[in-house]
């Protein structure tokens, strides 16, 4: 443990409460700043590129059909248990390709995982949006099967 | 009769109406100038969204407080927590009976009510209720009861923290009365009254405010600051507010005594403590600050020009004026009010004791001194 | 509430209180208190929504409360355990009427990352919740765009049939 | 005593009263105090009553305001007491209050009796140039000295008492 030891005030210092004036100073000035706050549902939030959001499904247009094949990767390395993949035979071409994709969203912490475990080419089949307004009434409305996935959250805009 | 019905009676009783309503208002707007103010030193924005620029959101608060369910702990008792609210609330309210809020007093012609057909004679109204030739002491004497609304709020709750949150503000309160007291005899001895009427009449007479009375010819040499500065730091300890907020310390006792307050009660305790420091910031603006005077107070040529800048209404434009005057003091000493919570941190409880009774005590003896020694050499 | 479930008894909708509906379910929206009630990581991000960037005191939700008395809102940020939950009850029960709850964060909506025996699977085991908010944690983008839901839910409420 | 001012008079003194009973027969000492705040605030008004306006503040001031707060201060600082747990003394008690309740209202009705034009004093007097002034003069003009000692003896007793309670510290 170690001592603080604080300097002595000058007489002048304590007499003329110096110090508190310095800090009424201090606050004084930033009554007269702009205000940092980014006025949330006007204005929407600069959000940079490695931002996590909820995790979403997408496809290529360079793969025909469902880009996941359903390897159950993500699936297995999903930390919360919070994905479920059922696989089909691909309708195009050989291998498989999910027929039931569930993402849990209560339970997803964002981690972005299945993002990097993903093999499929060029861009993985599950990625990290940049969607975040995801609050819901209920639990069950929570749970995203496979088409919810592909398309954006369906958000109220609070515009006033 | 009806004469002295009306006068003693009925024009009172508007007063009062008046004064109460209009101080609600204000002390409803001081809630979000507070929130506005710190949100700006803290370079955000305060509320926003409920109005324009959160103009109604303290309607909201009331209306939400309003509607809030009661809740009364078991092991209360019950009536000591009712009445506790009630009783911090009237002194705060009762002492706005001797403030002068401007100097000029209105002269309302006889009139008849309309409907009832009742002949209302011709009437002068003072903006004050009462000019008590004791005001002063009436002030401090009925200020010094709010104390007890915390006390017992605190006890009947029968939780600790309230329990200590009141403890704090019983030896808060009468340490800081004692300094709060001598930093306005200074002022007694200088106007020879104790009246708020007569000692802002007495600034008048002098041609300067109290706060800047020079002794020996002396500019510049103004023992008054002194005298501004123990009573303003007096009083923000006498109404709990930051950095002397001890009997509601979050950070230590939930919310102090008001722990187990909600919904109206509570709200009732806000609006006494807020009225309270209205009420602080009125009589540094009546001691101090010359009252109703016009700020250019003093200084040839401007005090005429501004003493009534509404001369097309005659008596009444110059009643306006100085009310217009006495709000633009009152509301800067709350604006420092407010910059003093956004700017320090707490106090510790042992702090607090010793700045009232070994720093604030013997400087307010100090004061009372040197005031008494400049008047004995000037004569 | 009192009010409400005394109006659903009578046979007569009160047309009167309709009317003041509107301004009452306005009032207890715009003056959401929330309790200053933090429990895990997330409480972090609930104190940056209280702070300069994000102002929550814009939506009128900016008083923190210390005492549930007082409180009208209690966000649940962060993992519910098994030791808090009773707390986490105790707290609610002292709250008075009107109150909301905000579950904010996966832990104390499911579990989140934590299945296990010390941990409640979701706060609304312990408490009802009226907006859940996902997100480790959410951002406070995302715990104002719940508030936003909270408030219309408000807005939604009747006091007659 | 003005035809307007009796009613009021009857209506504070009864106040009194009640509070003086209440506080008397109340088994919560904190209530109690409460109605000893009560009753101080009735002699106040009845002290305005006679025009005695600067006594009645001070007397909400030094004794509702600063004593009976460091009364309740005390109260809560002991024990507090568990309900029920007052024993009723018996009749010996009340014996001995009521005796000398009797004592105390015959010693009172004489005094009145015998010297009522003397004990009214001259309120017109005191009307004069304000209830203030007349206090300040006597008191530190006729009768300074005696005001002076008063209040060394209080330091005196004051210091004692300081010292008293510090003699374990090694003060």
């Amino acid at each position: 443990m170690s001592v603080v030891q604080r300097p002595e005030l000058s007489l002048w210092k304590r007499l003329f409460l110096v110090e508190l004036l310095q800090g009424m100073a201090v606050t004084f000035r930033h009554w007269w700043r702009k205000p940092t706050t980014e006025q949330y549902p006007k204005e929407r939030p600069k959000i940079l590129p490695r931002f996590r959001g909820i995790p979403k499904l997408q496809d290529h247009p360079d793969v025909e059909g469902i880009l996941c094949i359903a390897c159950n990767q993500c699936s297995i390395i999903c930390p919360d248990d919070c994905i479920t993949v059922l696989g089909e035979p691909r309708t195009v071409g050989k291998g498989k390709q999910a027929k039931v994709f569930i993402l849990d969203y209560e339970r997803c912490c964002l981690c972005g995982l299945c993002e990097e475990v993903c093999p499929t080419t060029p861009v993985p089949a599950i990625f990290m949006s940049h969607e975040y307004e995801l609050a819901r009434y209920k639990r069950v409305d929570l749970m995203n099967d496979m088409k919810e996935l592909y398309e954006p959250q369906p958000t109220k805009e609070y515009l006033k | 009769m009806k004469e002295q019905l009306i006068q003693y009676l009925a024009v009172p009783m508007l007063q009062i109406a008046a004064i109460i309503g209009v101080m609600l208002l204000c002390v409803m707007y001081l809630v979000l100038w507070e929130r506005k103010l710190i949100a700006f030193m803290q370079v955000r924005m305060g509320p926003m969204r409920v109005g324009y620029h959160g103009l109604l959101q303290p309607i909201a608060d009331v209306v939400k407080l309003l509607l809030k369910e009661d809740v009364v702990p078991k092991a209360a008792d019950r009536w000591v927590h009712l009445i506790s609210p009630i009783i911090l609330m009237i002194p705060a309210l009762a002492c706005f009976a001797v403030i002068p809020f401007t100097g000029t007093s209105f002269e309302v012609g006889a009139f008849t009510i309309p409907l009832v057909n009742y002949d209302v004679p011709a009437l002068t109204v003072t903006s004050w209720v009462a000019d008590l030739n004791i005001g002063l002491l009436y002030f401090l004497a009925i200020s010094s009861l709010g104390v007890y609304g915390l006390v017992l709020a605190g006890w009947s709750s029968n939780s600790k923290y309230s329990m200590l949150g009141s403890l704090r503000s019983a030896a808060q309160m009468i340490s800081y009365e004692v300094p709060l007291g001598l930093s306005i005899v200074a002022i007694l001895m200088l106007s020879g009254t104790a009246s708020l009427v007569g000692i802002v009449e007495a600034q008048q007479e002098a041609g300067h405010w109290w706060l800047f009375w020079a002794p020996l010819g002396v500019p510049l040499l103004w023992p008054q600051f002194i005298g501004l500065f123990l009573y303003f730091v007096a009083a923000v300890a006498e109404t709990n507010r930051a950095p002397f907020d001890l009997p509601e310390a979050e950070t230590e006792l939930v919310a102090g005594f008001h722990t187990e307050y909600s919904g109206m009660k509570f709200a009732f305790m806000f609006l006494a403590e807020y009225l309270n420091m209205i009420l602080a910031a009125l009589i540094v603006s009546v001691l101090f600050l010359g009252g109703w005077l016009p700020v250019t107070f003093g200084i040839p040529g401007l005090s005429e020009l501004f003493g009534n800048f509404l001369p097309f209404l005659g008596g009444a434009g110059a009643a306006i004026t100085g009310f217009f005057w006495l709000a633009l003091k009152v509301f800067l000493v709350l604006t420092v009010y407010l910059w003093l919570r956004a700017t320090f941190p707490r106090y510790r409880y042992d702090q607090l004791m010793s700045l009232g009774w070994k720093w604030l005590i013997p400087m307010g003896l100090a004061h009372v001194m040197v005031t008494a020694l400049f008047m004995l050499l000037r004569g | 509430m009192g009010l409400s479930r005394e109006l659903q008894e009578g046979d007569h909708p009160a047309i009167l209180v309709t009317k003041y509906e509107s301004l009452f379910n306005w009032a207890r929206k715009s003056s959401l208190w929330p309790m200053t009630f933090g429990l895990a990581c997330c409480a972090i991000e609930m104190m940056s929504a209280g702070a300069s960037r994000f102002d929550m005191d814009r939506f009128g939700a900016g008083i923190f409360r210390a005492t549930p008395r007082q409180a009208d809102l209690m966000i649940v940020s962060g993992s519910v355990t098994e030791k808090m939950a009773p707390v986490i009850r105790r707290l609610y029960d002292q709250m008075p009427e009107p109150k909301w709850v905000m579950s904010m964060g996966i832990c104390s909506t499911a579990g989140g990352p934590f299945p296990t025996y010390s941990h409640v699977q979701g706060v609304d085991r312990v408490v009802p919740v009226d907006v859940y908010i996902p997100g480790c944690p959410p951002r406070p983008e995302a715990l104002f765009y719940g508030l936003l839901m909270l408030q219309d839910k408000i807005d939604k409420m009747k006091y007659s049939k | 005593m003005t035809e307007v001012s009796l009613p009021l008079f009857l209506v504070f003194a009864a106040v009194g009263v009640f509070g003086a009973v209440m506080m008397v027969t109340r088994t919560q000492p904190v209530h109690s105090a409460l109605y000893l705040v009560l009753t101080l605030f009735s002699v106040a008004a009845i002290y305005v009553l006679l025009h005695a306006e600067f006594l009645a503040v001070v007397q909400i001031l030094v004794y509702a305001g600063g004593i009976m707060v460091l009364f309740l201060f005390v109260i809560f600082l002991v024990r507090p007491p568990v309900p029920g747990e007052a024993r009723w003394h018996g009749g010996r008690h009340v014996l001995l209050s009521a005796g000398l309740a009797v004592i105390l209202a015959c010693a009172l009705g004489w005094h009145f009796l015998e010297s009522a034009p003397a004990a009214a004093g001259n309120p017109s007097a005191l009307l004069e140039g304000g209830n203030m002034e007349q206090v300040s003069m006597t008191l530190f003009r006729y009768y300074i000295l005696p005001f002076e000692t008063v209040s060394i003896l209080l330091l005196v007793s004051m210091i004692g008492a300081i010292a008293l309670a510090r003699k374990g510290e090694g003060v």
